[in-house]
């Protein structure tokens, strides 16, 4: 059950999608930096994936907000989620 | 468990050096092994003494150094991937008739077998690109 | 006539350091008297968003570049409201104080104006 | 009449989406570096401007091949465009 | 049991170095028998494109490292068959001499499989 | 007619800056002026004295050193965001209380305002980054 992290704007770069259309049951994805810009306007409707997960500091610093379907961690959640996942995927591209 | 990171960005550019940097210092505090952070492609430039942000800025560089005292990391810049981006040390420098010589104390230069062995060492890795 | 310059700016804070690297380039240019006119486009309008607070990822808040623009003449400030929209970013709620919000619809013409165009 | 450069690929950038989005009339488009990989696959079908311009150089480094609907110049030729046009815009991002 | 460790390039050559230095990484370990396996992924696809032709932009061949990774010990590669497909790219067309070129229709549990996964 | 280019991009990570260094080579090559080559965000690595790209694989630093010489060319990197990326001049690493100076010749670091009066005084402005 691999953990995607993905780091880039759906709105400018094709890293969230391309994410998705390699997602398996059982994965989980966790947005971070410019990644945590899905949680904008009607983007979180697109994520057709669950479980959802984005880092709290990377929503903080750009003024977001988090919907009831996405689940906002602190770092060390971000560590755990990597214990509980393997591998771990970033898309940073 | 054993972590190893891999940092392809360098400070400063992108925000990933610094997500890197956060993530070390979140599964130390947990108590988790850092067997080694890779610095490959731009992110040799984490390893620069001569990088100088303005005083309110973050200081990456000196923060992976107080990390590595700390926890005694082994921090390893790729020699190759430094070189064609002129981070080097005084050793390299001389080898290739450079004039100076900028590799930041606390890290090391070494080949791109050192992320193949912290593969095969590591129960996770973690990629920090882009 | 005087020439005019445009800078376009796309990039969304905090990921990468253009969009701090794009406003900074406007300033100093302001600081000679020379301030080009700002169209926010795309992940550039992201900039606009309120209750930035980037302490958590160890930067400094862009929206204080964004402030000091009145200081140095610049009272205007160019976004294009397709890109408000599609990010879900309500334009009446955007408040740069002493900065004039305006909403650009056709980009292409408006870009097309000016003799030069920074790109950040 | 703005010269758009556009310089990376479709299919990871939302670059060229973004620059057409932006054209008008009397504009030229060329793609430059990672930009000809919208001479590939079905791409070229999506480009509804003209004329657009591609950089020979930056195509045969990639192996693509150049369809009918876009021209492949020199470094000469783009010196050239910049000169027929003002403003210039880079899409790099 | 052995650790599997996946190789997954997604970028196309030349307009980054990426591609390149992934590569690079690929041969290093496979020169310490440790060779990762490799999926071509998304714009990683094009590395397989043949004729590539960079002396006009001052670089060397990409071609090169994929050649060599038979000396290493490397003889299948994988490529995403969407990918190929999206590009206008012919399986059927693409040769690296020593190399077996299997095509991966579902990458997810293609990917889920592996320890570790490299990301280039 | 006069134009200026603003290079975002290193050597070597990006495509964009070697063409920046073509598009230069052609427009001299033309009888064009070049007015300056401005360097900002990571595109002030290109003035780097210690990069060692190897024997095979293209130098861009000594490419645009050579063109300066040949041209007189204005090749200016910004000094802000030099500072913060590890491109001093000696000047510069004694300022700052840097142990090396790493900028090579032919290269001028100033400010942004450089910037603006290229916009100023050029006919033309090609961006190159990403």
């Amino acid at each position: 059950m691999t953990l995607h992290i993905v780091s880039k704007s759906p709105y400018s770069s094709n890293a969230l999608a391309d994410c998705i259309g390699t997602f398996a049951e059982g994965d989980a994805l966790l947005l971070i930096e410019d990644g945590v810009y899905a949680l904008s306007g009607r983007m979180p409707e697109g994520i057709a994936v669950s479980p959802v997960y984005c880092l709290r500091a990377d929503v903080e610093a750009r003024g977001l907000t988090v919907p009831a379907s996405i689940q906002a961690i602190d770092d060390g959640r971000w560590v755990q989620l990597c214990l509980e996942h393997n591998p771990i995927v970033s898309w940073f591209n | 468990m054993k972590f190893s990171l891999a940092v392809y960005s360098a400070p400063h550019s992108s925000q990933s050096a610094a997500s890197a940097l956060r993530f070390a210092q979140a599964l130390l505090a947990q108590g988790h092994q850092l067997y080694r952070v890779f610095f490959y492609c731009d992110g040799v430039h984490n390893g620069s003494s001569i990088a100088a942000p303005p005083q309110d800025e973050f200081d990456l560089v000196g923060q992976w150094q107080a990390l590595q005292r700390q926890h005694q990391l082994d921090l390893v810049i790729c020699i190759a991937a430094a070189q064609r981006r002129g981070v080097l040390s005084e050793r390299e420098a001389e080898r290739l008739e450079k004039p100076a010589a900028n590799l930041a104390d606390g890290f090391e230069l070494a080949g791109l077998g050192q992320l193949a062995d912290a593969v095969a060492n590591s129960d996770r890795l973690v990629t920090f690109g882009g | 006539m005087a020439k005019r310059t445009l800078a376009l700016c796309r990039q969304a804070p905090y990921g990468s350091a253009l969009a701090r690297e794009g406003l900074e380039a406007v300033l100093a240019a302001a600081a000679m008297d020379q301030a080009p006119d700002l169209l926010l486009l795309r992940d550039g309008a992201f900039q606009l968003l309120g209750d930035q607070s980037p302490e958590g990822i160890g930067q400094k808040s862009l929206q204080r570049n964004l402030l000091a623009l009145p200081m140095f003449g610049v009272e205007r400030v160019y976004v294009c409201e397709r890109s408000l929209m599609e990010r879900g970013i309500d334009a009446k709620r955007i408040e740069i104080p002493g900065v004039k919000v305006e909403l650009v619809l056709d980009t292409g013409s408006f870009i097309a104006a000016y003799d030069t165009v920074l790109s950040f």
